[in-house]
């Protein structure tokens, strides 16, 4: 605890609390978020964030699509998604109170700087009268702080310039939070003591403005009261750290490449909302990662696949349209038969389509978009921490199956943040990975003669004595490899390639379920919509409802549990955040009247919609007698 | 590397798979010299890669006793540096068309001699699209005509040399297939170089583009017509005895000389110097019409950078000496807290 | 008719022949088989034709992966396959025998090439003893003939040397068969006298051998009767052409393009089996016809939406490979709302796979095979002559609807030909172009406003005064066409653009129905299959079994009447190239228990087969008391 | 291409779109430039059509009041080719970042410069991938700390002068965002040439790659470490007075001198010749070493070439006037028989 702990202050107890930040894209929302999530983390409670990023080109600072936000909940039981509508929005600027305050909570604290409602300001954000005044904003508590006069004041001795000053603001913002919540500041302090070691001047400002805060919270009396949110007391006893989902998918991925001793090789080319996936992998060259930026998508797959070819883990990362560039040559490793991790993390499309917003419609591309019949098994990262399970399971997958895997992700789940009880090393699976063996007798090598139980081809690695083979894109006899135009090894080859991605269903785990085997709904869902579905269904199952979900992590091979559940419920609801793509595959594959739920905005599913989804297919059963 | 027992000879490099190009094709001479060559180097079997992309020429790996990727039309670069950023000890041979690789996989091409990736790089320019049947290619001449240009090509021609050139590469070089000897040269010279090596092999395509190259590789017009460039050696050429040579003029562009002539004497005429400190002679030379100077075989350019799988180590290897860290460490991080 | 038509001749009549040609790839098979299909063609007959590549690169001379085959099978009725097995095989060495022989009929016609049964021919086809000795070929009628001996000395005198001699021994077959089967040479005399123009000594050998092959036939005896097949009579009255499918599709693409007053723009780069298309293309420049051969599948499309988006029609073509490098690009036109035809003209997947054998397995690509929600609308070309059609239809569709359009073709379709009517210029539908007009009010273009009906939006073409605009891959507002990042503007613009491809369902003919509307067994295919299901549902029509089939050309949207059909039969069978793709689609669209009945052996169905399938459902139905 | 009934000035061509760049980015200074150089040049609206990629550059388009399209990341160069071949009048300008035209874009722009489409290439340098927030492109120097690199890049850049001259560019220059007359001054010269003009602009991001190029255009320093290369003209420099110059040494790299020293005059310094024979020259400055000498900026090289879309119209119209058929005469073809 700091010097800054009050001796005494009011303060009431709640369950939980959503905060949103909302600023222009230079007033550092995501960091303040991101300071207040780590310091609640450590604190103990369970936490999910939210970051909504504007479109990634700067727009001109205060003007509406320049705005930047980051969602906070907090609480001391299970939650699943970073809260519906906040109960603190934080406005830096006119144009985030304008997009913003229609999501607060009836009475909730709006803190808004005042310094930037001048009439330029309520100009930019298109404002006809200045909300401050006009008496729209009756129903909030409104806090009005002046927060670049108060930081400049703070300043007054700093050697730094005025653009610099204006930039701690947020951290007089931060402060007040503290104080308002009884967070621990000593985390904050050290984070930006290492972040800008080299600036004492910044580490100073920054510091002081950001006590300055909490003392004019303090002080001032603006808040009648503060509020307490007490660790959260479910939780797995365990260590803990706070985890975004790219962060999660490359701590799986590493992992997995550990215990199964293999290098690990990422081609990639940087593109939204993937980047992170490359530059985090390029700060573990310490773990032998190697990391190849390339020229496009496509020599960053074809890069990835060569590294698996001389017995690296080739591991490739984009988002949609890189996807859509490296489908190619996915089926090349498809008939090459070598092991690859293929990252999509999702955004809204088609084409360039908004691309700092989520979406989880690349699901068919996944299944579908190569030339040929050329499945591949696809698993998704349901939430931050998940991602390090998805990551980890594609690479046993495709060492032990010999085969590409896709790993699906979205902006959601991948900027996204949770607390993560850390694995035991003891506790992760086994990886076994076995190179074929030299061999000196002289005798023909058959790249394609298969282990009968998985069908995996051997992985005979470049460099080992006598295994030397010609592999390639052509159709090639199985056993041999040797290129073949012969019809019925054609046939035998696409369905022995299909039946290895399909025997993986008995080497993955039944889908978990939410609730009862059977009833009126079930909501069977995949990826960055699992913490909404569990919500909305804790809730519908709490009001008494016989609702039940299921949230993919696997998406081919479906679980072997799928089929029975989509049959034992009235209705199948498939909420998902595109235009009913997962829907369609059950439907086709299970001839089950599988009802797409679907919502294509950019943004995540709140649970409200999904309660309320729910709660219209229950009265349509009940209109109906029960009968779907 | 580890090395064979005994050495191998031509014959161990020769797969059992039937060679299927049309009788007659240059290829079967590039094979020949890249078989006589591997066993002159004293090569092993399962420490050799060659990687292809899609082409007539692409299906060399299948002919050679070694290890062999067939891969897509145009990625063979892109899948070699994979191979070579995952094992560094590999010996890796990429095998392309003037389709495949400069056409569809030109950008690759650029990006794999500018990062100078360890790799060998043979080219066979036979000026056309082979495997499809005859479509004009990036190298293919202004006027040709072809499947897809019945009324003749109007595309200027890549100079795959001052291609690599530009996109600074460090070792190029020219031959022609039925140069039997110069090719096993070069591609033994290759060998020898730290960073990517590029080798034009001038490749007659006796079905869609036959004699191509006819006009100055012909015997009767060989020595006319071709200067072979040796380093620290004139440009010297011409048939028996005429001693002709190339030299640059104010302008940097080459002409022809005659020694002794209008005051040229020998000692006058400048070196060719493929490690210059500007490649401006190289791309002189590659720039130079076809039909008005003889063509320059040989090594355009020969310099030394550093090999792109030697820094990708070297860092990883730094990086690792600076920070060592268990997979507990990684996976804790640096802020954690503990529940019950 | 020619000086070689011997004055009486003893001759069977028939109602159809189906002749096989096989030898090495450089023995000219097709250049055979394609004189005689001309032949038959303009004589009348009904005719459809399968030429069976080798792979694409030479083998040796004499193995089995170098041999190449050409089917031509001729009627005096309505035909709509080539033919299962045929009645003649011409064999020009042992491979082609090895490979082709199996397939002959009983008692059929056997013409082999004697002088390459040498022991090392038989060895490279990996014969144990010769066939024509050891018994094996007992049961056909076998002619042997020295065709390489013969064609020698009918050119004695020929200045030619030995090689391009014995290059003309296929046209002592050709002679052969032209007594044989009592066709007229006259066409094809006029057809090598116009190709070899520039070489008169090649024209006289290679007539000489031509009609010393007839000669020797009349003369020899070695046929104890020769075959009639007279015109076919059931025949729409017109001229009629023989059509190769690449060439249908060339022919359909100008003709909109003419019709539309549209400049047609073709950008591609080569692959098989599309490259014809590039080819036929670049020889229509005086039709205005720009092509482009570009540096890559990517650039080709993207010049193709360049030229569209400049006012002319962008076209590019492709194989399944190249449909996978272009399918971010395709996703740009989509949502920028530009005509555009994209054609993949299918071959044997995945990945390289076999370049030269038929497949159907790009549909699903062709569906989904692109980030986001892209949905484009689909057309198949199912014989060559419909080929003409889909092309038409493709250019009238992206036109009206400012949409993409995929046409699927396949390699079968794309190289088969069959007899075309050729249409009267005056009955081609209308295709109705207004380019958006120049306008001088000053006020702004709302390049996004759309057409009521349609819902396209105009085609504003840059050198038009005050329609300069911006557009792009990004989310755009609809009506203004700017940028927008709002959520429900893009859940508007995604369910739009689904929405228009889908009003194209009004817009189209419902699908043709061979058969009752109702019974036990649907036969629903698409492309290239339709041929052989025609040819098996009328078979078994004529058998009495109540059996129906429906071979769509509009994939998406689906004809109107598809659901009801589908609902109409006991049994839906859908006869697929591929693992069953349509299937899906239709499972997943209607709740349909369609069962896929599935080949993926780089060839075309045989009618037998399907006839097979279908007996096979039926007695399953039977067996349930004819309940499915 | 019809003219507007009166000039445009520059105002006209600014879009009513609110530019979003980051403030003090170099983008306003070249999009400054481009209106001025347009209202200069007296172009209109309706016939000027702006074709860019993906990244901060890229949404160029939407701040000109002129027809534009935003395509996909590299393709610009082919999308532009498609509109150039359906309407030659048009006048079509490309914009295009560093990794937009040289990473995943390098082979368009290379086979667009080869084809010498009659496009304006306006290259957006600023050294660093700006959308994406920071990572290292090909024209990064070596050693450059960034997102993607964080123990420093390992890749030898590209020259997109070097790279464009390779692929046998006819006119390619190079210009500075914050040099605002030599910047139109540029754009004024390219829109002249008839063919692909490529200008490189080195360009500020403030935000990624601060000061990338301030070590020879910063005011202060911008005379001694920049070189003007005027044609005709020798290629001095130096702050006011101080007559150095560029001339190119035995081996054709470029070195310093200074006039009047050493038995340098003026008189027999080289003339610069853009339009030279070779490309040698041009290439000898594109790879010199930055640090070591002056920055060429100007017109490296300027040469004519038939313009690729020239050339499909004149194919075109020559089909056209030696063949005349129907439509319904092409779809009867050759043989054709009659039913009925
Ligand atoms: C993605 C893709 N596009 C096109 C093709 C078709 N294709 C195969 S090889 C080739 C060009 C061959 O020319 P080149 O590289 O010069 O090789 P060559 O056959 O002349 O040796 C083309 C266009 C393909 N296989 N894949
Ligand atoms: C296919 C694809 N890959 C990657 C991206 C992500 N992306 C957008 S812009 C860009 C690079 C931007 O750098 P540059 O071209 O230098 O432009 P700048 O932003 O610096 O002006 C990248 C990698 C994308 N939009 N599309
Ligand atoms: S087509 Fe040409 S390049 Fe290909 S194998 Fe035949 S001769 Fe050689
Ligand atoms: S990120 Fe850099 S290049 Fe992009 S707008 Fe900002 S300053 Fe300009
Ligand atoms: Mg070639
Ligand atoms: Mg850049």
């Amino acid at each position: 605890m700091t010097d800054t702990e009050p001796t005494t202050r009011e303060f009431t107890e709640l369950d939980q609390i959503v905060i949103r930040f909302a600023g222009d894209s230079g007033d550092g929302m995501q960091l303040t978020g991101d300071q207040l999530t780590r310091t609640t983390a450590i604190m103990g409670n369970d936490i999910a964030t939210f970051p909504d990023f504007p479109a990634e080109i700067r727009a001109p600072a205060g003007t509406i699509p320049g705005v930047s936000a980051f969602q906070l909940r907090f609480s001391n039981f299970d939650i699943h998604t970073p809260g519906d509508d906040p109960d603190v929005l934080v406005a830096m600027n006119p144009a985030a109170l304008k997009v913003h305050v229609g999501a607060l909570k009836k009475n909730g604290v709006l803190i808004v700087n005042t310094a930037s409602f001048k009439a330029t300001d309520l100009k930019k954000a298109k404002y006809e009268s200045n909300p401050l005044e006009d008496g729209s904003l009756d129903g909030y508590r409104l806090i009005e702080v002046d927060l670049t006069k108060l930081t400049r004041e703070t300043l007054e001795d700093s050697p730094l310039d005025t653009r610099s000053k204006d930039r701690c603001k947020n951290m007089f913002a931060l402060g007040i939070l503290y104080w308002l919540f009884h967070r621990d500041m000593q985390p904050s302090i050290d984070a930006i003591r290492a972040k800008f070691a080299k600036k004492p001047d910044v580490v100073d400002a920054n510091l002081k403005v950001l006590q300055a805060g909490y003392h004019f919270a303090d002080i001032s009396g603006i808040f009648q009261s503060s509020y307490k949110v007490a660790p959260a007391s479910f939780m797995q006893p365990g260590t803990y750290r706070n985890l975004m989902g790219n962060q999660g998918l490359c701590l799986g991925l590493v992992a997995a490449a550990k215990q199964a001793g293999l290098q690990l090789m990422l081609g990639s080319y940087p593109i939204t909302p993937a980047s992170d996936i490359l530059h985090q992998l390029s700060t573990y060259k310490h773990h032998g990662v190697v990391t190849f930026q390339a020229e496009d998508e496509i020599a960053a797959v074809c890069a990835a696949i060569g590294a698996s070819y001389a017995g690296n883990l080739g591991i490739t990362s984009t988002s949609g349209p890189g996807i859509a560039l490296k489908s190619e040559a996915i089926g090349l490793a498809v008939m090459a038969e070598l092991p690859l991790v293929v990252i999509d993390v999702q955004r809204a499309g088609p084409s360039t389509g908004m691309p700092t917003k989520t979406e989880q419609a690349d699901l068919l591309q996944a299944m579908f978009g190569r030339n040929g019949e050329c499945p591949l098994p696809i698993v998704c990262a349901r939430t931050p921490g998940d991602a390090f399970e998805a990551g980890y399971e594609a690479v046993r997958i495709a060492t032990k199956y010999m085969v590409p895997v896709m790993v699906l992700s979205d902006g959601y789940v991948a900027n996204g943040s949770e607390p993560w009880r850390i694995p035991d090393e003891a506790d992760l699976p086994k990886i076994e990975v076995e190179y074929a063996e030299e061999r000196t007798d002289g005798g023909e090598f058959h790249p394609y003669l298969r282990d009968p139980e998985t069908l995996a081809r051997p992985w005979a690695v470049p460099g080992t004595e006598g295994l030397h083979h010609r592999i390639g894109g052509l159709e090639k006899a199985d056993v041999t490899g040797h290129i073949s135009y012969d019809p019925k090894n054609h046939e035998h080859m696409v369905r022995t390639r299909a039946e290895k991605v399909e025997r993986i269903a008995a080497d993955i785990p039944a889908a978990d379920v939410l609730g009862e085997t059977s009833g009126d709904v079930l909501l069977i869902g995949w990826g960055g919509t699992t913490g909404a579905i569990t919500a909305a269904t804790l809730r519908l199952q709490k009001a008494g409802h016989k609702v039940s979900a299921m949230c993919l992590r696997y998406l081919n091979p479906l679980p072997r549990n799928v089929e029975t559940m989509l049959r034992s419920f009235k209705t199948v609801l498939v909420p998902e955040l595109n235009c009913g793509q997962l829907a369609m595959l059950l439907r086709a594959k299970f001839l089950v009247d599988a009802r797409p739920f679907t919502k294509v905005q950019g943004l995540p599913f709140s649970s409200q919609e999904l309660e309320d989804g729910v709660m219209e297919a229950l009265n349509r059963l009940n209109a109906n007698g029960g009968e779907a | 590397m580890s090395t064979a027992e005994s050495p191998l000879t031509k014959k161990d490099f020769k797969s059992d798979q039937d060679v299927r190009w049309c009788p007659g094709c240059g290829d079967y001479g590039i094979l020949n010299a890249v078989q006589t060559a591997f066993a002159n180097l004293g090569k092993n079997r399962h420490d050799t890669v060659i990687i292809s992309g899609i082409g007539c020429s692409s299906r060399f790996p299948y002919y050679m006793e070694t290890f062999g990727f067939h891969t897509i039309h145009g990625r063979a670069p892109s899948v070699a540096t994979g191979v070579k950023l995952a094992n560094p000890e590999l010996d890796v041979w990429v095998i392309s068309g003037d389709g495949d690789s400069l056409s569809i996989g030109g950008n690759h091409l650029i990006h794999t001699l500018r990062r100078n990736v360890g790799l060998k790089i043979l080219l066979f320019n036979n000026r056309i699209y082979g495997l499809t049947k005859g479509q004009y290619s990036p190298t293919s001449e202004k006027g040709k005509r072809t499947k897809s240009t019945p009324l003749g090509s109007i595309d200027q021609p890549f100079s795959p040399i001052s291609l690599a050139l530009g996109a600074g590469a460090t070792w190029v070089g020219r031959s022609v297939d039925i140069f039997a000897q110069h090719l096993v040269s070069m591609i033994e010279a290759m060998d020898a170089h730290q960073g990517t090596a590029l080798l034009e092999i001038y490749q007659n395509c006796n079905i869609f583009n036959d004699g191509a190259f006819q006009g100055f590789t012909e015997k009767s017009v060989r020595d006319e017509r071709t200067v072979e460039m040796r380093a620290g050696e004139p440009l010297l050429f011409g048939p028996d005895g005429a001693k002709k040579a190339v030299r640059f003029d104010a302008g940097m562009a080459p002409q022809v000389v005659t020694v002794g002539e209008g005051g040229v004497a020998e000692a006058d005429l400048p070196k060719w110097d493929p490690s210059a400190g500007s490649p401006a002679a190289a791309m002189s030379l590659a720039t130079a019409p076809e039909d008005a100077l003889p063509v320059p075989i040989g090594v355009f350019r020969d310099v030394q950078r550093p090999k792109y799988e030697d820094e990708t180590i070297a860092q990883m290897q730094q990086a690792k000496a600076g920070k060592q860290e268990s997979l507990e460490a990684l996976l804790t991080g640096s802020e954690t807290w503990t529940v019950g």
